[in-house]
């Protein structure tokens, strides 16, 4: 597993203090992260791979600096948002998946052999024409997931990636994220999906409150919202 | 919707919209015809007297107007080597009255003011032109603005988080195909709100 | 999805739908956009080098020669009207009577109707070498062929000096060109079915193409 | 309350059949809809205002045929769509809500006053003059409430309205809808928004497999997805 270091990050978006002097050392594989609406969760993990920078503070991806070398890291760390269209920039399904390959100096055969590979995995390859933007709302997440894997990231982070999804998608991405080999980082609201995880972080008004097994970090946060 | 607007209550602001509209285009066209340099600063004088009665700020007259001048100080040279001095000075003098003309009237009247002018100029026309869609049309791109850029934002984001940067096309497709469905999306709330087809 | 597939078998109809309304009003946005990064103005004659080319060119290649026409009429009204919507917050109607640039603008309204009346006749295909002709044909040569004679009007030159002088957007003007067609060929994949094809024989391709989308 | 009626309704999109053979008589007040991604709820919605025409059968409200009175229809059918930004059409929050009320005959002093009143309902009249695209996304909604009210509908449809939106904006928006006086149908994915409700229509792969009190229409639906 890979080691994610946060040496007293602080971050504000104007006025706004969102995160405090954040301490963490993460090494274990499953990683969830709990917390209220607002209270800095996709903050702290944007700052993972770079999208925000903090104000204060580092934080390391293998003792790189994400602030410093942020296009290094982003090969290491995968991200997955929660609207999956957001994260669709090409036409097409294999395209779009192709996309992360590129200027990584593969050949074309490769690009289109690790691609077609990602799209069986996914059950993706009867779509590889398709436009992306059509799929359905349980594909596109599958087809982000897909497009994210196919670089073999070390680290996948992942921003509620279930909220647009009906019961049966939900459960599909989340067994896939569960099956990973990679570290993964997830942020939900659905605290039963947490249950398996190595370990669970709850965060407060930009501060970590809680930090355990997913038992005793829940109870917590029940505690908190109660 | 404030654009270029300079507020403020004088003749000139108050002064119906279309009114302006059609003086404008007949002072534009007689200066056009005057052929000595001393009308034309009398002119120039007059315009000078207009922008004190609107009492419009000199920053915001500055804005309008000071770009016009740069372009003078290029071509007025330019033009004298092919045309002499005389027909240079004249050029010039036309051209900045009608400069600052144009200006004081997208100074003085509001946007909202001109829209719903030029409605009623569309209304003789109704049997081609649906004056109210054209109304509607022109409220919607400026909704649409903002979402452009948003759109704009999140395609960049999702680019960077995929450790690509990628060209200008790898850009411009995705802003230009997610602004289409996002098209498809307004169609459908504006036809759900009783725009009918 | 029902009413792409009507209009790739049917001529036109005449009156827009309200999706046809948001996509003209979506597109002049994204040309008012396009000025946001300002403008460059070099050389002697003061006409600016601006992305809203670009997107002048795109709507003629994305959504064809009636939608794109009205979505650069659209934004052209505002700023006539007085929004800052020109490259560097430039707005009034200055810009449409004695500018030395005023006659680009009337020359965007025509090229965008050639671009867009070619593009349909390439559609279904979209060759690449014929788009770019398409294109380079309507967003550099009908728009130079109005532009410039307005340039030396305005500015009392003769012609052939606004004709030198406007040699400076070419190298911009040609990789505007090429953007266009490569974006518009992507664009048309990721949905397809946006201009009518006017070609009879493959408009029932278009028809297909549109079904398996869905 | 109205009355909408689906008789022997069909629709595809292409080769694809969405919804097979509909029969449905909703009276009650309150209506939820639940389904897999993709099983055709949108699609059932849409057609209860004539945004999509059926292929075969007809969708009446208070005995109005939709697919040929789709003007009249839409007067009484307020929809509330998923994503804020998309049915924002107007650039101030006052514009908005009186764009609503356009072409209805009324002078400009009752639209003023019907808009003002809309506006302070939700909570909106400090923003009257605001760009729309400022509010939150909890607060654009609101205004996509207030707009569609504004014109006083007989029944509310709305799709999904609150997935995107946080749980405190998720939880105000839905307590306004269930505050209505009018008809509500309401498709979504959280179950447990639907316990107050009158009746439940479970929707599987186009067609109605259940339709029931809460209670008994939910439990079908966990055991389909199981
Ligand atoms: N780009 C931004 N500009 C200004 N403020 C921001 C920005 N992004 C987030 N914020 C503010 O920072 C705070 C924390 O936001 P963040 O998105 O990290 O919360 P969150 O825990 O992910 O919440 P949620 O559960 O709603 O996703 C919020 O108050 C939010 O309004
Ligand atoms: N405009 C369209 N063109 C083609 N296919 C469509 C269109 N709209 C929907 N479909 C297809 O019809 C099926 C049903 O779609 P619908 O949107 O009604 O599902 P849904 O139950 O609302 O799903 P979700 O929970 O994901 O919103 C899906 O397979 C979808 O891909
Ligand atoms: O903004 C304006 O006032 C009008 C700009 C016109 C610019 C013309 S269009 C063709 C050529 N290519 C450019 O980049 N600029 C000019
Ligand atoms: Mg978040
Ligand atoms: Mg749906």
């Amino acid at each position: 597993m890979s080691t994610i270091d946060f040496d007293d990050v602080s971050h504000a978006f104007g006025e706004r203090m969102v995160l405090r002097g954040i301490r963490l050392h993460l090494t274990e594989q499953r990683i969830g992260i709990v917390g209220a609406n607002g209270s800095g969760k996709s903050t702290l993990v944007r700052l993972i791979n770079g999208l925000i920078k903090p104000d204060r503070g580092t934080v390391t991806v293998d003792g790189l600096d994400v602030a410093r070398n942020a296009k290094a890291v982003r090969r290491q760390v995968g991200f997955i948002f929660t609207n999956p269209d957001n994260q669709i920039v090409m036409p097409t399904v294999a395209e779009d998946v192709a996309f992360t390959l590129r200027r990584r100096g593969l050949t074309p055969i490769q690009i289109a052999t690790r691609t077609q590979a990602a799209l069986e995995r996914f059950g993706l390859d009867q779509h590889a024409d398709h436009p992306a933007h059509r799929l359905s709302g349980g594909q596109k997440q599958l087809l982000a997931l897909a497009a994210v894997l196919v670089a073999e990231p070390a680290i996948v982070v992942a921003d509620e990636p279930t909220t647009l999804l009906d019961a049966r998608n939900s459960r599909r991405i989340t067994e896939l994220l569960l099956g990973l080999s990679q570290q993964v980082v997830v942020v939900t609201h659905q605290l039963d999906l947490l249950a398996d995880f190595d370990r669970v972080i709850v965060i407060e008004d930009g501060q970590v409150v809680a930090d355990d097994s997913p038992a005793a970090a829940l109870s917590a946060y029940r505690g908190l919202l109660a | 919707m404030i654009g270029l607007y300079s507020p403020g209550h004088s003749l000139v602001h108050r002064a119906p919209m279309l009114l302006k509209l059609v003086l404008l285009s007949f002072a534009v066209l007689g200066v056009g015809l005057l052929g000595e340099l001393w009308q034309l600063s009398l002119c120039l004088f007059a315009v000078a007297a207009l922008f004190l009665v609107a009492r419009i700020p000199l920053g915001a007259a500055w804005k309008q107007i000071g770009p016009i001048l740069w372009i003078l100080v290029v071509a007025v040279p330019l033009q004298a080597l092919f045309a002499g001095w005389a027909t240079a000075g004249l050029m010039a003098g036309r051209l900045l009255i009608a400069v600052a003309l144009a200006a004081l009237f997208t100074l003085t009247t509001t946007v909202t003011a001109v829209l719903e002018g030029s409605q009623k100029l569309l209304r003789p026309l109704r049997r081609w032109v649906d004056a109210d869609r054209v109304g509607l049309l022109l409220a919607l791109t400026l909704r649409c603005i903002p979402l452009v850029a948003e759109i704009v934002t999140e395609v960049i984001e999702a680019r960077r988080a995929r450790g690509t940067q990628g060209s200008l096309l790898a850009l411009a497709v995705p802003v230009v195909v997610r602004s289409l469905y996002a098209a498809d999306a307004i169609g459908e709330a504006l036809a759900a709100r009783g725009l009918d087809d | 999805m029902t009413a792409s597939t009507r209009l790739a078998r049917t001529p036109a109809p005449r009156t827009l739908s309200v999706r046809d309304l948001a996509q003209i009003a979506i597109f002049a946005a994204l040309i008012a956009a396009l000025g946001l990064p300002g403008a460059l103005s070099i050389g002697a004659v003061a006409v600016p080098i601006t992305f809203q080319t670009l997107g002048v060119m795109l709507a003629g290649a994305v959504l064809g020669a009636r939608k794109g026409f009205f979505a650069v009429l659209l934004l052209l009204s505002l700023v006539a009207a007085g929004l800052p919507l020109l490259s560097g917050g430039r707005g009034g109607i200055v810009w449409f009577t004695t500018s030395p640039s005023a006659g680009y603008l009337y020359g965007w309204l025509l090229g965008v109707l050639v671009i867009g009346y070619l593009t349909s006749l390439l559609l279904p295909r979209y060759r690449l070498w014929a788009a770019l002709g398409a294109t380079a044909l309507g967003g550099i040569v009908v728009v130079y062929l109005v532009g410039v004679p307005v340039t030396a009007i305005n500015l009392g030159l003769p012609i052939w000096v606004a004709l030198v002088d406007s040699a400076k957007f070419l190298p911009g003007d040609l990789v505007k060109v090429v953007v266009t067609v490569l974006v518009a060929r992507q664009v048309h994949k990721a949905y397809p079915g946006l201009i009518p094809s006017r070609r009879r024989a493959e408009g029932t391709a278009t028809t297909g193409a549109v079904t398996t989308a869905s």
